[in-house]
């Protein structure tokens, strides 16, 4: 990148299944404010500002158009994204990209989902090309199933192993203010015994719909020095699309294909020099959906070897006081606001970074840091955030 | 700007009012088969593609699922702007200019005829305040077109003068989809749309899609022997409650305009700028949008478009191509105006080339009323 | 299963006729549903007042347009006002509330700084002009239900 | 902790919220290629995928004109599938969910499948079987296809479901 581009602000709404209370413009202008003044900036400081939600969910045309002026934007420059589920990483990126092309000094990127306007399940059933799987995707329940059953018979990992990815969230975002599901499970069982949705998942597997909006602010170094005590540094991100192979959604089913995320980590990965992953990187904030998902996440994101995923949970390397903290915020497991979910990841990040994340911050230090998101037919975006350069 | 970007090809399926014989895909790779023939370069040397296409429209969650292989998606770049795709264009320039990709594909594609366009639009307006009353684009545009009118003194006369224009230029483009030679009369004759909005006033329902590819200009000069240079670009936003904006005055056209001027160099546009693509969706919003442009001062856009200064031949012609009003999709309309700004600038817009045209403006805009406007300068020196 | 789909004449493709339908719910948020709530239990227009610019808008907004604060200070505004603007829908659409041709209006209401965007009814097409004095007019306790439509529509101050 | 919390407003009574559920239409095409597949379910009760001319991989999810893979143009070669296979995975639905194409909460009583065609192209689809005890992976099943030449012409949904069989 010509420029460099650091994190100055964030700010997130507290996330719940409902928020009566605001409008969907009321509700992500929270967010906005929040990370205003977490950057100790006036709304007129920001030259330009992207906007990124699944359009779908809400049902409205041009979303953005609707809340221009809740979000200070009247008279601003800016655009919306949308796509996939890795629509607000992608937002981000674009935001790195107005920075680094010297378009703009100061970019705010806005995103949101307000999941009680619709219904989630229905909008990503959706997804389906109309003309021909219509019926044959119901959700994206049913397409992580399929992943999760894949999974169990090439790891030899249990429902236990999932189960304690759900305690490890629960934990997490019992911690964490602004998180939604805050269940406060205290053991394996509690978690076996909720109900399958679509088998093999259960209710407690997989993420809620959450309403709420998160904020980053982006500027240029050299704004970004002037504007905050403790910028974080986008050192690099990646983002790469597939399209679906061998009739599944999320990867292959027959684990024979390359994921995208094997992609994205390759070309990141080599770019920063990083050969080890846990041992170069200090923390994780990865997208997601379910507990089977994150998992194998861990070893699709190179974390681990291949099938030893459900190791490193026995461990507990990936707790919050573990060797590799994952998801101290309780992650998409506790909320979902989908299109803003990425930004969460990324934003959680920086505040781990900036050792400003309160009852979640992790036990050792964090210097750097890997957030992820998931979309579409398995996309993934990688951000790699560092506290110096 | 430090760096210059390129436009290295621009084209443009021919527009229809019901493309029912290809789906998405399908119809984004007629132009995107002919950039690449263009270029000689194939999906493969593509290193990020940038679409633009709207879910609603589309009837589709994540609609840029439809095209991910047709623009080289995978194991690759894709990113979706919802908006006008001419912003698609302007986040293929900040991609080039980061350093971060050198050949972008930019694509936008819209089937209009797919939907109902009231269903679609209408939800678009604010579900408090706005939606429940029924309100689609036409009849908001209604709103403004009275308001502009009242205010400056513009006439159905001067209006219609600019749809018989735009109709009669777009007897010189290929891809226009209803060239017609109208008169003056027979737009005042034409039925009542809404209120002063009459049919010939507005575009037919329309199908169709474009594509660009833009790069640095170090590679551009090794593809192509006229590439053309983005030298500005901007964009603006404006509030969305109708209530709460002056219709009359397109405030964040002029805002967008002034930043893209300011990095082109521009300080006199009418003079300064050789041809013009503007985004009219209705004929009422040429004069507006040229006010906005700076092409004239608020209130003298009817007296511009009565002038013939903007009439092929004139000081600064105004759509050669017939622009949006004989028949552009949603969406597509501003990168449509890129394309076309291009062929002036490289020299190949046929019948409807302008001589020697060096500095080229494409408009466009997004939203209701005009909320988002957009605007590029191009230049072939 | 009803056939839903459709072959084009002289070729193998074919068009599905299909729909999404995905029922959506908008939440008025506190300040909205004050400003709903005003017009059916009351038949009050509510606006908000920006101190800082001193702007009221109407109808009722949490946020200033121009300044970005937050707006907490409420005024009742008249229910008579100035017509922005006009326009005639006349084609028919599956959205429209009542039958067309449908009337729309911008109108500012004595009191306010920004329009309200709303119908006219009552009135004679060939006689809107910008300017016309123009009144609300509410429907009946019982249809009122907290939304913009308990207002029916604006009608000319003086009619004939 | 340096962010700011938003700010809360105040409790009310009562929140007003307005819902719409008007359906949207769309007439969505399938365009060349997967028209291709549609004819010749409708006409000859056969599936077809196209083949890349350079991976020669066969694409059935779905057809389309140009090759995800290699990026080069798919051109116009067309295989027959083969209507048996073995389940290659199933899962089943126990809560209902909205279907946004029927506008309804539904559960489709029929597995949905990923079934390994005899000739190694994976397939998405359901099983005919509802009773999931009766379930297995790498059992053999062929497809069902609907007999009513009129009710054909849904593409895939020309196959109803796939049926166990014994061989």
């Amino acid at each position: 990148m010509a420029h460099r581009t650091a994190i100055v602000g964030v700010g997130q709404t507290h996330h719940a299944s409902r928020r009566k209370d605001v409008s969907l413009a009321e509700m992500v202008g929270e967010a906005v404010r929040a990370a205003l003044a977490d950057a100790q900036l006036n709304v007129k400081d920001i030259d330009a500002f992207i906007f990124s939600n699944m359009e779908a969910f809400e049902g409205i045309l041009l979303p953005d158009h609707g809340m221009i002026a809740e979000v200070g934007a009247v008279g601003k420059p800016g655009f919306k994204v949308t796509g996939g589920g890795t629509t607000g990483s992608e937002a981000v990126g674009e935001g790195c990209h107005m920075i680094s092309s010297g378009l703009y000094d100061v970019v705010m990127v806005v995103s949101w989902q307000k999941h009680d306007c619709g219904d989630a399940t229905a909008g990503i059933s959706a997804a389906a090309v109309p003309t021909f799987a219509k019926g044959l995707v119901t959700g994206a329940v049913s397409e992580f199933a399929k992943q999760a059953l894949s999974y169990m018979k090439d790891s030899g990992a249990r429902e236990e192993h999932a189960a304690m990815i759900r305690l490890k969230a629960d934990r997490g975002a019992c911690r964490n203010p602004y998180s939604h599901l805050k269940i406060g499970l205290t053991s394996v069982d509690e978690v076996l015994k909720s109900p399958y949705l679509v088998w093999p998942i259960r209710l407690y597997d997989f993420c809620p719909q959450s309403s709420g909006a998160c904020v980053v602010i982006l500027a240029s170094e050299k704004s970004a020095k002037k504007m905050h005590q403790k910028p974080v540094w986008v050192a690099d991100f990646e983002v790469v699309h597939q399209e679906p192979f061998r009739a599944g959604s999320f990867g292959d089913p027959t684990g024979t294909e390359t994921y995208s995320q094997h992609v994205a980590c390759e070309r990141l990965y080599k770019r920063n020099g990083i050969t080890d992953v846990r041992k170069q990187v200090d923390l994780a904030e990865i997208y997601e959906p379910s507990t089977w998902e994150e998992i194998s996440l861990y070893e699709h994101l190179y974390f681990c070897e291949k099938n030893e995923g459900w190791k490193l949970v026995e461990r507990g390397a990936t707790e919050i006081e573990g060797e590799f903290p994952v998801n101290c915020s309780g992650g998409v497991l506790a909320t979902n606001p989908i299109g803003a979910t990425p930004v969460l990841r990324i934003a959680e990040s920086a505040l781990q970074i900036r050792g400003d994340a309160g009852e979640h911050q992790a036990t050792r230090d964090i210097k750097s840091a890997v957030a992820t998101a998931l979309g579409g037919p398995n996309w993934t975006a990688l951000f790699l955030l560092k506290r110096s350069l | 700007m430090a760096d210059r970007v390129a436009i290295v090809a621009a084209a443009q399926t021919k527009y229809h009012p019901n493309r029912a014989d290809v789906n998405e895909a399908e119809l984004a790779y007629e132009a995107i088969k002919q950039v690449l023939e263009e270029t000689g370069l194939t999906l493969s040397d593509i290193d990020s593609a940038v679409t633009c296409c709207q879910d609603a429209w589309d009837g589709r969650t994540i609609a840029s699922l439809n095209l991910q292989h047709v623009v080289g998606a995978h194991f690759g770049h894709e990113f979706t702007v919802a908006e006008d795709g001419i912003n698609a264009a302007y986040v293929a320039m900040s991609q080039i200019l980061s350093g971060d990709h050198e050949l972008v594909l930019v694509e936008s594609h819209m089937k209009e005829s797919q939907s109902d366009k009231s269903i679609i639009e209408n939800a678009g307006f604010d579900a408090i305040l706005m939606r429940q009353l029924g309100l689609d684009y036409t009849s908001a545009a209604a709103l403004q077109a009275t308001r502009y009118m009242d205010k400056y003194g513009i006439t159905p006369e001067q209006c219609a003068r600019v749809a018989v224009r735009n109709h009669s230029n777009a007897k010189g483009n290929p891809f226009a989809q209803s060239p017609m030679d109208i008169t003056v009369k027979d737009v005042l004759k034409s039925e009542m749309v809404a209120d002063p909005i009459r049919l010939l006033d507005t575009k037919p329902i329309s199908d169709g899609a474009c594509a660009l590819i833009v790069t640095t200009e170090e590679r551009a000069r090794k593809l192509v022997n006229k590439p053309v240079w983005i030298t500005g670009a901007s964009n603006c936003y404006d509030t969305h409650y109708l209530g709460d904006r002056e219709l009359a005055d397109c405030d964040a056209l002029v805002k967008a305009a002034k930043k893209a001027y300011g990095m082109a160099g521009i300080n006199d546009p009418f003079t300064q700028i050789d041809v013009a693509e503007i985004s009219t969706e209705y004929s009422y919003q040429e004069p507006l949008w040229m006010e906005g442009l700076g092409f004239c001062g608020r209130g003298e856009g009817g007296k511009l478009v009565d002038s013939g200064a903007i009439a092929m031949g004139g000081q600064l012609p105004v759509n050669p191509s017939g622009g949006v009003l004989p028949g552009n999709p949603n969406t597509v309309a501003g990168m449509a105006r890129i394309a076309e700004a291009v062929l002036q600038l490289r020299g190949d817009a046929g019948a409807r080339q302008v001589e020697g045209a060096k500095v080229a403006i494409a408009h466009g805009y997004t939203g209701i009323c005009g909320q988002h406007q957009a605007v590029m300068i191009i230049t072939n020196v | 299963m009803a056939a839903l789909t459709e072959k084009l004449e002289g070729m193998d493709v074919w068009v599905y006729h299909g729909q999404i339908n995905i029922p959506n719910t908008y939440s008025a948020g506190a300040v909205g549903s004050r400003f709903l709530i005003e017009l059916r239990d009351n038949k009050r227009i509510m606006g908000t007042r920006c101190p800082k610019c001193n702007l009221v808008y109407v109808p009722a907004r949490s946020v200033c347009r121009d300044c970005f604060g937050q707006l907490s200070e409420w005024v009742e505004v008249s229910n008579k006002g100035t017509l922005l603007s006009h326009a005639i829908a006349r084609q028919p659409t599956p959205v429209q509330p009542v039958p067309p041709p449908i009337i729309y209006g911008i109108i500012q209401l004595d009191g306010a700084d920004t329009g309200i965007v709303h119908m006219l009814g009552e009135v004679d097409p060939t006689q809107l002009k910008v300017g016309m004095r123009v009144k609300a007019v509410f429907k009946t306790k019982k249809q009122r239900v907290a939304s913009i439509l308990d207002i029916k529509y604006f009608k000319p101050l003086r009619t004939k | 902790m340096a962010q700011a919390s938003p700010q809360k407003q105040p409790e009310q009574p009562e929140y007003i919220s307005i819902k719409y559920d008007l359906p949207r239409p769309y007439h969505w095409s399938t365009g060349k290629y997967l028209g291709k597949l549609y004819a010749e379910a409708k006409e000859n009760k056969k599936l077809v995928a196209d083949r890349c001319p350079k991976c020669k991989e066969l694409h059935l999810h779905a057809p389309t004109p140009v090759c995800p893979k290699c990026k080069v143009d798919m051109g116009w070669d067309w295989a027959e599938m083969p209507l048996t296979g073995t389940v290659f995975q199933y899962t089943y639905q126990v809560y209902p969910l909205f279907d946004p194409h029927l506008g309804k909460v539904f559960a489709d009583p029929h597995p949905p499948a990923i079934i390994l065609l005899d000739n190694g192209v994976y397939m998405r689809h359901r099983l005919e079987e509802t009773d999931t005890k009766k379930l297995k992976e790498g059992m053999r099943v062929q497809a069902v296809w609907e007999e009513d030449y009129e009710r054909r012409g849904q593409g895939f949904q020309d196959i109803l479901y796939f049926r166990k069989i014994e061989e």
